[in-house]
């Protein structure tokens, strides 16, 4: 389903913090219910501009979660506030209204082999890029893909997400300072999962930062495994007007990550240098 | 109901070209694009003879009230225009100008005539904001070399030509002029201002290309004033744009001189803002600080 | 300590010409202004060979991330600054830069003469967004007109010569160059970019004179890229302006090339902003998006 | 006293509304007790960029009332909301912060004959420009100085102060819509006045609108009495720095109103066009 056509004020009904993130809900009376993967352009109705004329242009930001809501569907983003629009969001109060532009961008595919014998979906999240991961574990769990959920977080204050969004579910974590899981990188855990036996019929599905993704393409290709990765690039527009999201492709050339992704094959993109 | 170069519009509101993709804008939000189209016409992405695949990522920069790209004009060249795109883009429900780069009086030419009899084009802008490959000056800053090239060009369709301007000078209007003598139909402009950032943790260039082009309501006093003097001296319509995201923006354009305006940037905040801008220009703005243009443009 | 044309300076960063007034100052704040002084360097308003009133109000307009100004270099002529002006500039514990405009040759080499010999005059300062009388040409806008009037001005004085070059033209680096050629120390960049806005009301022009100049945040881009084309064309040091409101923006201009930087606009926010700016240079600002510039300009 | 060099941030304490317009205090632990005529620059700490990259610039408002505070001195102001700067203003919260540089310009001189018989001091005021008159009238009480306040105002939307700053004393009323007081403009009685007696005696003290400042000087130049009138003009700095504020003297060339006013002398200035 299409994207309603052009921006709509969204209310905010909720925002508390979670491991040095925040999660915030917005209620949407006219968007559709998004799939696993896509994102939204959001900026503040009110004090948007925040320092020094900035931000301008509208944030893209993943949906985390989403459910049936009063009068619409309500969306649940993580957000780290690491500059003035994200920060801008970090702060938004219920009441306050969110120009909401989305759902945008393509989903995570379903693994082609769901068999009862197959790997199914192996998600590979770290920092704030688990937010896309926990929609997608809960849509793979309601269709009995199975799901094995790894989740990396360098310390205690930037592990957001992970009581809220993973309550339910069994996930392994591992964390660069060892205060929870296995110390060190969470592609430690993906490369002894994969490799198993089954690993062959496994998708691996991540989202993270660059250095991250770059290593899960990397061990994904050595193994023949595939994978599909969320990837991230500066974005003024979100739905394929200003050509600024551009990411490099293996053959040469560019594809506009806000059309052509944010979900991308590994093996559409040649080495992943930003996330 | 505005007419401008004998093409009737419903609104006096265009896109800026470059800021729009309506082929992208279909996929994305489907045939509601079509129903509730945000502009009276629609400019292309500016086309050159050969595909271009555009400058190396990073390519935009978010600047006070304003931003800095450097996309480098990706296309598929005039070819894989004629072929894929422009079908595409006569189902819009609004007239359709091509815009067109070139390096040379003869590639210029090659494009011009490509489209010169296609129905599906209403009228042609010339983006000459490009160094000619033999005098290696930029068309749009040298009045001779953009009065040869509209001279070139002339001949070769019936269609409005609308020359696009460059900021990047002292004096645009001596630019227009020149375009006039040579047999333009229109100008437009403001283009954008050249410019550049620096990473503030790199301390490097935040493009990849060095440097780009700012747009945004932070140009908007450059371009009003710009528009202001090509107004007042050239006797062709002109196309005003350049950091407009409201009605009151679009009166001040209009104020100006300016016979339609084309929203850019302010798109890509809200997808609507064609319509939006179109609309406001008939009320008074909640802010006080309101307009209520007298538009008789016909 | 950075040093600049043989002046040592306690930091980087002075005013821009035009934008802070020490003498007004000290009546407003007393004596706690000289205890500490904003600027490293005072860069006077310009000053012209007679009296002028100024430009009629309105002057100012707040435009997105910016204003527009047409105040019309009122100053007390060089009889009246000499007289009355100069003494109290003196008693600033920093060194003094005079500001000279003039519409030809003769004028100008009176305006430096004046200042030449002065002890209390550390270097000086030519704005040239003015027309020469006799050619009509901006000289600014003419690398030719600039040069000439460089040679004819540096054999009037030993005191550093500051350029300071205006915007409002295709290719800044080739005045520069000029400048650099006629004998010029230095110069200084970037002057307000020719801007207009309109009333939202009687939609006539929002200034008296029509027009005025572009500064602020807004212009901070277009400041950073003329700053970058220059710096690299030239062997003379900059200095760099245009929306400098913070230490991180200073930063951008020092990695542009700026060997000082002036603060402008941003004193009427924050008359300490001088100050502020110099500090923050050494510090990263809790916005992450920060810089710690490794500032070594002696 | 100077004015502390520089802008420091001072703490909101109250905000209500007042007629059609709001009252704020702020708790200045730095600055001098202003005098009736000055202003400050203002700018919010936060979210001063309301609309578009505007307000930019800080905004000159008038002290309306001060008095000693726990730690320093407060301020009373008195706004109109017209646009992003006064709005922005108007929405102040207490708590919140606000740039403050000031107190500037000059103050209202007084009457030079204080005498018992002499007619003293009569302030005019209309709309938001009652709020130097406020402080005016404090202080002449203070000191003995026999006042008559005229207070002139559009309709009950636009009386703000006259509860909050004018409550203490008598007032002579006049109300273009004739809800209060005379129906019509205050001028009219203040010329009433001026045909009294001890008229040569007064001095008129006058902050409004342009239209009622130029009646008012008008009025006191045919009648010989001397006047004070608070001005406006666009002011970027507010101290001198920009030239911006220009106002046209009677024999050619300009003023600042800023450092040479915001309070002229009747005769030093030639027509008032704008307030
Ligand atoms: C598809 C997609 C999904 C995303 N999902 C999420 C999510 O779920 N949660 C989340 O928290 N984030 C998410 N992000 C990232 C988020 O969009 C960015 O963190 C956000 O845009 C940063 O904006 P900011 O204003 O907070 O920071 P900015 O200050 O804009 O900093 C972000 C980066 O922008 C650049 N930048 C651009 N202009 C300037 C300038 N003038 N000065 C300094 N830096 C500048 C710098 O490279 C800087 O590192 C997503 C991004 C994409 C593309
Ligand atoms: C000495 C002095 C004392 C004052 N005291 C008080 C006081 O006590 N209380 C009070 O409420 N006010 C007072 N004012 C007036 C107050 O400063 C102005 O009303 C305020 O600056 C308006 O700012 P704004 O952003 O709300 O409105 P603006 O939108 O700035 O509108 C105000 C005017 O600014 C102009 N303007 C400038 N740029 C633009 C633009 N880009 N778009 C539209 N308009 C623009 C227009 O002429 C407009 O009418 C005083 C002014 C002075 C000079
Ligand atoms: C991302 C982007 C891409 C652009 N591409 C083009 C282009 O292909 N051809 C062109 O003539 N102008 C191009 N422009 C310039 C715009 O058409 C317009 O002149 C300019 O942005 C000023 O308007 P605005 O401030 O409303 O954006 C582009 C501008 C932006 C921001
Ligand atoms: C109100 C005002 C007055 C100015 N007067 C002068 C002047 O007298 N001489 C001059 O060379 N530049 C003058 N300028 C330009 C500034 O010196 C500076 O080049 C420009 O404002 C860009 O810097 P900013 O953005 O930091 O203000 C003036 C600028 C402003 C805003
Ligand atoms: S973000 Fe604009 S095209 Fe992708
Ligand atoms: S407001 Fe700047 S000089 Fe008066």
């Amino acid at each position: 389903m299409s994207a309603p056509f052009g921006r709509r004020l969204c209310e905010v009904s909720e925002n508390h913090s979670s491991g040095g993130y925040r999660v915030f809900s917005l209620l949407d009376r006219e968007g559709p219910t998004p799939l696993p993967g896509q994102f939204y352009m959001l900026a503040a109705e009110d004090h948007w501009e925040q320092l020094g004329g900035r931000p301008f242009l509208p944030r893209a930001i993943s949906v985390a979660e989403t459910g049936p809501a009063a009068a619409g569907v309500r969306l649940d983003f993580l957000i780290e506030g690491i500059g003035p629009g994200t920060g801008r969001l970090c702060e938004l109060a219920p009441g306050e209204s969110v120009w909401v532009n989305g759902p945008l961008g393509n989903a995570f595919r379903e693994p082609r082999e769901v068999s009862a014998g197959a790997a199914g979906a192996i998600l590979v999240g770290g920092g704030i890029g688990v937010a896309p991961l926990a929609l997608l574990r809960r849509r793979f769990g309601e269709r009995n893909v199975p799901v094995r959920v790894l989740l990396g977080f360098r310390d205690a204050e930037h592990s957001g997400g992970l009581d809220d969004l993973f309550a339910c579910c069994e996930v392994r974590l591992a964390s660069e300072d060892g205060h929870a899981g296995h110390q060190g990188y969470v592609t430690d855990l993906l490369a002894a999962m994969l490799t198993g036996d089954d690993a062959g019929s496994a998708v691996v599905y991540s989202c993270g930062p660059a250095a991250m993704l770059e290593a899960v393409r990397a061990l994904c290709a050595a193994h023949g495994v595939a994978c599909e990765l969320a990837l991230e690039s500066p974005m003024a527009c979100g739905y394929g007007a200003c050509f600024g999201c551009a990411v490099p492709k293996p053959e040469g050339g560019y594809l506009r990550l806000c059309v052509d992704g944010p979900v991308i094959a590994g093996d559409r993109v040649a080495e992943v240098t930003h996330a | 109901m505005p007419e401008f170069c004998g093409i009737s519009l419903a609104h006096p509101v265009i896109n800026a070209s470059g800021t729009f993709d309506a082929i992208a804008a279909r996929r994305v939000y489907g045939d509601a694009l079509l129903a509730d189209f945000p502009f009276s016409a629609f400019v292309s992405k500016t086309i050159t003879p050969e595909p271009r695949a555009g400058n190396a990522p990073r390519r935009i920069w978010e600047t006070p009230a304003g931003m800095i790209n450097s996309i480098g004009l990706p296309n598929k060249g005039l070819e894989g225009f004629l072929a894929e795109d422009l079908p595409q883009l006569a189902e819009l429900p609004v007239p359709l100008i091509v815009s067109v780069m070139a390096t040379g009086r003869p590639e210029f030419a090659r494009l011009v005539e490509a489209v010169a009899d296609r129905e599906e084009v209403a009228a042609i802008e010339l983006n000459v904001s490009c160094p000619n490959v033999h005098s290696g000056l930029i068309v749009g800053e040298a009045p001779a070399e953009t009065e040869a090239l509209l001279e070139a060009l002339r001949p070769l369709t019936a269609k409005p030509l609308i020359v696009k301007l460059t900021p990047n000078v002292a004096d645009p209007a001596a630019v227009a002029v020149a375009a006039e003598s040579g047999g333009a139909d229109a100008v437009s402009l403001i283009n954008t201002l050249k410019a550049s950032a620096f990473d503030p943790l790199s301390r490097e260039p935040a493009l990849a290309a060095g440097h780009g082009g700012l747009s945004g309501p932070a140009v908007r006093p450059v371009a009003l004033q710009q528009l202001r003097s090509v107004a007042a001296a050239i006797g062709l319509p002109a196309i005003g744009m350049g950091g407009i995201g409201s009605g009151a923006d679009a009166a001040e354009f209009i104020a100006a001189g300016a016979a339609l305006v084309a929203v850019g940037t302010e798109s890509f905040r809200d997808p609507r803002a064609g319509s939006r801008v179109a609309a406001e220009l008939d009320f008074t703005s909640p802010q006080g600080a309101a307009v209520q243009p007298a538009l008789d443009l016909d």
